[in-house]
């Protein structure tokens, strides 16, 4: 019971490590209809700058929306300069773009920083407040995902730029007619997206250390959990990913050698988009005709 | 004329799944010369070329074939696959473990591998019909994290060697024949090669293709003509497999070593950006996709060997942007506009 | 204007591509591959790029050493240049650039390798060529078989003589506990496995109550770490890269379960393992050493850590000098350079594996005292010896007698 | 009656071809206007070269400033709102969400309340409906809503491509009984595309008439119903 108790908790704190992955990348699936898996190498690169500045001497909190907002713009910026020109391309170039970012990101860190494992700093303090099941860092990481999921929430559902960025995702040209500029919706998606993957970044880096292969495994994660629980929809991405964590660590404890949990993570996943193409909680859009 | 409307023709130019179907260079009699001619080169080169060249043209043809059978997937049927590493690797191991286990030869073990991968393809097709776009994506990018996570299994390590791997044996030059092992590998892997790419030529021109053609543009349209979904897209992933699973054995022959580390999930993005930069749905782009995975790495350390893959992802950024319709298309832009030079023409 | 910069580049491309091609492979004819009068060509593999990039410092402290030894006059009047190319860990990569080093650029000898599966997959390669695949940067065991692979020598303690120093260690000095282990999914971990079970003996089952693997690809390890604090083993070995190994130590001090810790050497790094999960936290952990540790201060005046530091801020300045990877390449470089000074003029092929072969009582600067290299033609294992340490929050201490050799 | 909206020698093409020839068209102030023709003809094109989501060469004027050359979105912001053929509804967003996209350049917030209410006034089962997904709604009701929606932006000029398409008959003339009492009431201008020349030409006040990208004839709406040579060449009916 124990030990069941136990790996709830870490499954729990895994999956909010997942579920802020994850949400950028729902922010970005908001906007663009696009699935970048470079999200994981830009959060990445945003906590390299976070710590950079850190190590100047930069206060952490400061630190941590500098280099969000810096990120904002990188986002932006990623999508004017790169995105765009191949805007109108099948998904396929897009993709490779995609890839594209993802290996000039890494190398780049790497050559700048270094390959080697750096500690980043939590904000939050060491002593455990709550025994050893979790540690305040974990505790404090599910709150900012939570603040996040909500503010993401309200930001999409009751403003009229949210409305304006879904609205964009499905349906661009109709967008124009009722005149939104829909090249600034699309680069606010990115910048947003960006900024959230800075969070994620600087919440995962303290717990598995900050180096350029940092996201290859979370972001595998925050993709599949995203998918779980329907990538269109940030409470279903959040509620996916934390489902993730916990059912991967039953699995590797009760049922299969840990060696293959990810491999029997991802066959049930598979299962459950046979049967929820959408995801457990994700829309169908109904078209009738 | 009656009342009865239809929709106004004019629609925007919108660009279709992959991209436009079968972009030639050249055409009819022209086009069979330079395969002639190209083909003829390809049996002098191994008399030319020193033998680190010589390798690494094998490479370029097994690469070839494997982004043959990526691209027939997607470029054809406009399904996306991230997993193809895993074909690869399932008609590597399956080549090692016909010749270890069982003793086949090599000439038998290659059809035999690339079977199973067409079983094995078209067996995770049927579930993967239902899944689509990302979601299709998100399956296959699955199979290819599992697959070197199953071959390091500790229960199958007996016949798959585990984390070790397998060495295999090099084919054996026929007797009397005046070629290295070297130079036969190479022969084997290019009769082969041809023989594949022959296939696929008449495949995507023949009444199959047209199916798996009208699949991707149009798969409600296709299905109302009678074309049945489901068998066909399955098919063609068994196909595409087999291709991939051809490529893999051929692979293990030349490498002559197959482990788990081999077939990380990184290779299939590999395939992935071969097609893509050589163009999707065309036959030769295979070809020039093969050039630039294998070459351009290699291009890029001499570059920056601190940054090599931010080299290399700049090359890559440069050919989309460039030649959105992939090298093949670009090559055939630049032979038309040279063309519109040339006086007289 | 897009028209001219478009077929630019497209001539850029076809350009880079036929260099490429026709880069003619020029090799004297009669004389031994990578051998002229004023050179000497040794080539390698390392992952400067991938997951393993970490460690490929090790790798540049080799070029480095070779560019020192150069600028003081060379080997018997020749430069040594060591070409060093990126494989990324993936054994088809190794083979492709390691047949261009071989066939191509014509290296007289491998030197100093990276990793298992790279090494395995040239391993037939190299040995039906005769090429000598020497000081592999590998612990595995298969490197040491001269009567079937001739032409391989690897130079580390082999992985399972290593993890049986800890199983005997339990064994001799509680033998009431019980022990885990934790390891990487992959050939070198495996290797430990193997070794560690081995060194139990028949005890194995009496002992060893809990193991548990991670991939590289874990985000963390607090489910393995959870499952194996279950066990309730007093030990755990941990072997693996530097990142889980960090979370490990960490996850198991901070989960209250506090076992006594051991790591495998390769990963004992103070600033690369040791600093990220937290200094306390790592305090009490053993592991062995066989060359002295650049962060302790014991060796402070010691004339063969001053040689290394001068070297490292000479001629590798971009190294850090607390990454002991560091310190492997330089032993590594300096193993290979006597042979080659053994070798004299005679530097075909044969030779430099009769003299890898034949390297007595080789005491290098940074191997710890009494850590000597002794090869013969039937034992293909430079270091045998090595000596337990413990990290004492600050540093590692050395303890007991030297095992082995 | 003045002219709220003027073409002189437009042009528009899809990538190299042209698909309408520099036409002539004016909508008049306060008026609903028809576009006519045959399939092809270049109606559709014409909306959309007006809106500049296709790229066209020559003038366009709208209440006196030239339009041709802005983004589609100022060309919204500047009173015009386009209802596009196959309607544009946002299928994923709820009939309340998609209203309320459409009043994305007004800031006017109280006014923007009123109209809300004014639309459900117009169209009833858009009320009922108002939280449901827009893509469950059936065909008539999804063209009610892409006219709600264009209304929503408060424009003075109303582009309709095609509503009749695809619905009952009884729907189309509930549909265009209230387009005739929106035109009326809140004076808003229109230019109609349809191919049921008969209904359009029951509405409109003018008439133009486009055969391959070409105006061939226009004239009162009135008079153009009466002719028999046009009826019968153009008008197939």
């Amino acid at each position: 019971m124990d030990l069941f108790i136990h790996q709830l908790f870490t499954g729990l704190s895994n999956g909010a490590i997942y579920a802020s992955m994850a949400l950028a990348i729902v922010m970005i699936f908001r906007t663009t209809n696009l699935k970048n898996f470079a999200q994981g190498e830009m959060a990445m690169f945003s906590a390299f700058i976070a710590w950079w500045m850190l190590g100047l001497g930069v206060p952490y909190w400061i630190a941590f929306f500098i280099t969000i907002a810096v990120s904002f713009v990188i986002g932006v910026l990623a999508e004017r300069i790169l995105i765009r020109p191949v805007m109108n391309a099948p998904l396929l170039s897009i993709l490779i773009v995609f890839f594209g970012i993802f290996v000039i990101l890494h190398s780049l860190a790497g050559w700048i920083f270094g390959y080697e494992v750096k500690v980043f700093p939590s904000p939050f303090p060491e002593e455990a407040v709550f025994g050893t099941y979790i540690t305040n860092h974990e505790l404090g990481t599910i709150a900012i995902v939570g603040a996040m999921l909500l503010a993401i929430y309200a930001f999409l559902n009751f403003t009229k730029t949210g409305l304006a960025m879904r609205g964009v995702a499905e349906n661009q040209a109709s967008c124009k007619l009722v005149g939104i500029n829909v090249n600034w919706m699309l680069g606010l998606g990115w910048g947003l997206a960006a900024a959230i993957g800075a969070v994620a970044g600087m919440l995962i880096a303290p717990v598995v250390y900050l180096d350029p292969s940092m996201m290859s495994g979370v972001l595998i994660y925050g993709f599949a959990g995203a998918i779980l629980g329907g990538i269109d929809n940030p409470w279903g991405a959040v509620v996916g990913s934390l489902i993730l964590g916990v059912v991967e660590n039953l699995l590797g404890t009760y049922v299969i050698e840990t060696e293959l949990r990810l491999s029997v993570a991802l066959v049930l996943i598979i299962a459950i988009l046979l049967i929820r193409p959408n995801g457990i909680f994700g829309r169908t859009i109904v078209s009738r005709v | 004329m009656s009342t009865a409307t239809i929709n106004p023709v004019l629609e925007p130019v919108k660009a279709p799944p992959g991209y436009v179907a079968n972009r030639a260079i050249l055409t009819g009699g022209s086009r069979q010369v330079t395969v002639l001619a190209l083909i003829a080169v390809a049996i002098v080169l191994p008399f030319v070329l020193g033998e680190y060249r010589l390798f690494q043209a094998t490479q370029v043809l097994i690469f070839a074939v494997a982004i043959l059978g990526l691209n027939i997937l997607t470029g054809y049927n406009g399904q996306i696959s991230v997993g193809h590493s895993a074909f690869l690797a399932m008609g590597a191991y399956a080549t090692a473990i016909l010749g270890i286990e069982f003793g086949m030869p090599y000439w038998l073990a290659i059809p035999t591998s690339g079977l199973i991968c067409l079983g094995f393809g078209f067996l995770f097709g049927f579930p993967a019909l239902r899944l689509q776009g990302f979601y299709l994506a998100l399956a296959t990018f699955s199979l290819a994290v599992a697959l070197p996570q199953l071959l390091r299994y500790k229960g199958i390590e007996q016949w798959t060697g585990g984390v070790q791997g397998l060495f295999v044996d090099k084919p054996a030059v026929p007797a009397g024949l005046p070629v290295t092992p070297d130079q036969w590998i190479y022969f084997v892997t290019l009769f082969v090669t041809i023989a594949l790419f022959w296939a696929a030529w008449n495949l995507v021109r023949g009444p199959v293709g047209r199916a798996v053609i009208a699949l991707r543009d149009h798969e409600v349209a296709a299905e109302v003509m009678g074309i049945r979904a489901s068998i066909f897209k399955s098919l063609t992933f068994g196909v595409s497999a087999m291709y991939t699973g051809i490529a893999g054995s051929l692979s293990a022959l030349s490498i002559q070593f197959v482990a788990p580390d081999s077939f990380h999930m990184f290779v299939s993005v590999t395939l992935l950006v071969g097609a893509v930069v050589g163009g999707v749905a065309t036959i030769w782009g295979a070809f020039l996709g093969a050039l630039f995975v294998v070459f351009i790495p290699n291009v890029a350390e001499q570059i920056s060997s601190n940054a090599t893959w931010a080299v290399y992802g700049a090359f890559l950024l440069l050919v989309i942007y460039l030649m959105p319709n992939g090298m093949a298309g670009g090559l055939e832009d630049l032979f038309r506009r040279l063309r519109a030079r040339a006086p007289g023409r | 204007m897009t028209n001219l910069s478009r077929r630019t580049v497209l001539a850029g491309l076809a350009g880079a591509s036929a260099t490429a091609l026709a880069a003619p492979h020029v090799r004297p004819a009669g004389a031994t591959p990578g051998v002229t009068d004023t050179e000497i060509l040794l080539g390698q593999t390392m992952p400067y790029s991938g997951g393993a990039s970490g460690y490929a410092d090790w790798g540049r402290a080799e070029v480095a050493y070779f560019e020192m030894i150069n600028a003081q006059g060379g080997i018997n009047g020749r430069h040594v240049r060591l070409i060093s190319l990126d494989d990324g860990l993936s054994p088809p990569k190794t083979v492709e650039q390691t047949r261009r080093m071989v066939e191509r650029d014509g290296v007289l000898a491998l030197f100093g390798s990276f990793a298992t599966s790279p090494n395995s997959a040239i391993h037939r390669y190299v040995n039906s060529r005769g090429v000598p695949h020497l000081f592999l940067a590998s612990g595995a065991s298969k490197w040491a078989d001269p009567e079937n692979y001739p032409w391989t020598m690897g130079w580390l303690p082999d992985y399972p003589t290593e993890a049986k120093v800890y199983a005997q260690y339990i064994m001799e000095n509680d033998p009431d506990a019980t022990a885990s282990i934790f390891y990487q999914n992959d050939d070198g971990g495996r290797d430990f496995y193997e070794g560690f079970k081995a060194g139990f003996g028949d005890q194995v089952d009496r002992y060893l109550v809990g193991e548990q693997t991670f991939e590289a690809t874990d985000p963390t390890v607090d489910a393995q770490i959870a499952n194996l604090q279950q066990s309730g083993a007093n030990y755990l070995f941990i072997i693996g890269q530097p990142r889980t190994m960090a979370q490990a130590i960490r996850g198991s001090y901070d989960s209250g379960w506090r076992p006594n810790l051991m790591i495998n050497a390769g990963s004992a790094s103070v600033s690369g393992t040791l600093e990220p999960a937290g200094l306390d936290k790592a305090a009490g952990i053993m592991s062995v050493a066989f060359v002295k540790d650049p962060t302790d201060d014991t060796w402070a005046d010691d004339p063969g850590f001053l040689a290394w530091s001068a070297f490292m801020d000479e001629w590798f300045p971009k190294g850090r000098k607390s990454d002991v990877n560091t310190v492997y390449g330089y032993c590594m470089a300096q193993t290979m350079e006597q042979v080659l000074r053994q070798c004299g003029d005679d530097l075909s092929r044969e030779n430099v594996m009769a003299q890898a072969a034949n390297l007595r009582d080789l005491a290098l600067p940074m191997l710890l005292p009494g850590v000597t290299i002794n090869t013969a033609p039937d034992d293909y294992r430079p270091i045998e010896a090595m000596r337990l340490q413990r990290f004492n929050g600050a540093k590692w201490e050395l303890f007991g007698d030297t095992i082995g050799g | 009656m003045d002219t709220i909206l003027q073409t002189r020698d437009l042009h528009a093409s899809y990538g190299a071809v042209e698909a309408i020839h520099g036409i002539n068209i004016s909508v008049a102030n306060g008026g609903i206007t028809a576009l006519l023709g045959a399939n092809g003809a270049g109606k559709t094109t014409t909306l959309r070269s007006i809106c500049q989501t296709v790229s066209t060469r020559g003038e366009i004027e709208f209440e006196g400033e030239r339009i041709d050359g802005l983004s589609t979105e100022a060309i919204v912001r500047a009173g015009i709102a386009h209802v596009p053929d196959g309607r544009g509804t946002f299928l994923g967003l709820s009939v309340e969400e998609n209203l309320r996209l459409g009043a994305y350049t007004r800031i006017d917030t109280q006014n923007i309340a009123r109209d809300f209410d004014r639309m459900y006034d117009y169209f009833p089962r858009l009320k009922e409906r108002r939280t449901q997904q827009a893509g469950t709604l059936s065909g008539g009701e999804q063209q009610m809503l892409a006219i709600a929606r264009a209304l929503m932006s408060h424009p003075r000029l109303l582009l309709l491509d095609e509503p009749s398409f695809g619905l009952a008959p009884i729907i189309v003339q509930e549909l265009f009984r209230i387009m005739q009492e929106i035109n009326v009431d809140r004076g808003v201008s229109m230019l109609l595309v349809e191919q049921n020349a008969k209904l359009a030409l029951d509405v409109a006040d003018t008439a133009f008439l486009m055969e391959t990208g070409e105006i061939v004839t226009s004239g009162d709406a009135a008079i153009v119903k009466e002719d028999e040579t046009v009826r019968r060449a153009y008008l197939g009916y």
